[in-house]
């Protein structure tokens, strides 16, 4: 199994998501983009943790999955303007 | 892959430093965090990146935007 | 015993054995202290917890349980369902055939927690977006909308899901 | 060859090919609201791909059921993340795109 290829191939496609974080007009873009980073970084710690075969790494994944929408979270919370209607 | 993750790190913290909306450079700064644990990950110690994951993908960003709420959103207020 | 106190007292338990269920869960290989340690912080993260765990209004519990065997149905079924809309997303992409719009249905569901599950299958399955669910009221952007209809959008995007959740959540 | 590799392999090909969907999508798409149909396709369908993938490269261990765990908390933070970015981009007031109305009869100027 070519690991090494993936884990690249994942590294390359999050500096695509990044980007659209940089240039995103609004937040809502912004955010957008972090979201798809963090779906690829958990990816890449997923498949880092199986080539390594080490059952303790992937608690970094789940630590990951559970607290990863929080920034998300905090942000729309204090940051919503009612739209005036 | 190391070297690339690091830098990607570089890049994202010189990004944070020049965005001119303080929102974007709290979510630069959570994918910042989110490659530290990765960088973390690599030099074997689990225990540190699962922190680095809880704390900079969540408490930080927490705080940063309780704090620039209190404050200013962009350079001219 | 009133039964304001019995009421308590079950979400107390309930609370509890979902939080030792979680710890047990990842404390791996279980030994004494690891049983011991988990019990006590279950008990007070329970006595401060079980008011927000389940609200107070939720007494009908007939709402609450769900049928077991077909809870793990439904995740093989959610998981063919993802794939196959996220191919059709994929062609739609490829092809330039686009046409977003937002449409609103409202569902037949009765209780909270199976709502929730249909906004967040809806919203995992690519193609649709739960963007707003108020009580029974959703508002979903469509990518590739084939009328603005609320009847027909209801029909095509969450029959199916909605029956099985209705025999789920009876 | 035995059939755990070929669905290994088969598995981790589709994680990428939605990857690179995904990614292309969110930056030729035009508005917030598109992006993120495409980003969630990405985000969802790629990384079950992968974790399915790992799942069974992994045989029957500690790890995959793990992995299990992972895979059933993130189909439920997934979908909250996503409603929660496309409500507050529609609570902020952005107005989705729409396919701009081909005029039927005469080309003129209205």
């Amino acid at each position: 199994m070519p690991w090494d290829f993936v884990l690249w191939f994942f590294l390359g496609s999050l500096v695509l998501g990044l980007v659209r974080l940089v240039i995103g007009p609004s937040t809502a873009d912004r955010l957008v983009g972090l979201n798809l980073v963090a779906g690829q970084v958990l990816a890449l710690l997923v498949l880092l943790a199986v080539k390594e075969d080490v059952a303790l790494y992937l608690d970094v994944a789940l630590a990951y999955d559970i607290f990863g929408f929080l920034g998300i979270l905090a942000i729309v919370k204090y940051f919503t303007k009612r739209r005036a209607s | 892959m190391i070297e690339a993750s690091l830098v990607l790190m570089l890049l994202v913290a010189i990004l944070s430093l020049a965005a001119r909306d303080l929102l974007a450079t709290i979510v630069l700064l959570a994918v910042f965090s989110l490659l530290c644990a990765v960088v973390f990950y690599y030099l074997h110690a689990p225990d540190v990146a699962i922190t680095e994951a809880a704390v900079g993908a969540g408490v930080s960003t927490l705080i940063l935007v309780w704090a620039v709420r209190r404050t200013a959103r962009g350079e001219e207020g | 015993m009133t039964p304001r106190t019995k009421w308590d007292l079950v979400r107390f338990v309930s609370t509890f054995s979902v939080l030792l269920a979680s710890w047990l869960l990842f404390a791996g290989p279980p030994d004494a202290y690891s049983i011991a340690a988990g019990t006590l912080s279950a008990a007070v993260l329970a006595a401060l917890t079980y008011r927000f765990f389940l609200d107070d209004h939720e007494a009908g519990a007939r709402h609450l349980i769900p049928n077991p065997l077909l809870l793990l149905l439904y995740l093989p079924y959610i998981l063919f369902r993802i794939y196959a809309a996220s191919f059709i997303l994929v062609y739609d992409m490829i092809a330039g055939r686009m046409n977003p719009r937002i449409v609103h249905f409202r569902t037949r569901l009765r209780s909270d927690l199976a709502r929730v599950v249909l906004c967040s299958s809806v919203t995992l399955t690519p193609g649709t977006i739960a963007v707003l669910i108020d009580e029974d009221h959703l508002l979903v952007h469509w990518f590739n909308a084939e009328s603005g209809h609320s009847g027909r959008a209801r029909r095509e995007i969450a029959e199916s899901m909605e029956r099985f959740l209705g025999r789920i959540w009876s | 060859m035995n059939p755990a590799y070929w669905m290994e392999l088969i598995l981790i090909f589709l994680g990428m090919g939605f990857a690179l969907i995904g990614n292309l999508g969110v930056f030729l798409m035009p508005d917030p609201y598109t992006r993120l149909q495409a980003s969630a396709t990405c985000s969802t369908t790629s990384v079950i791909s992968v974790i399915l993938a790992a799942m069974v490269s992994s045989g029957f261990s500690p790890t995959t059921g793990k992995l299990a765990i992972i895979l059933l908390y993130f189909l439920v933070s997934s979908p909250v993340a996503t409603t929660i970015i496309a409500r507050y981009a529609w609570e902020s007031g952005i107005v989705p795109w729409r396919r701009p109305k081909r005029r039927l009869g005469k080309g003129g100027s209205p």
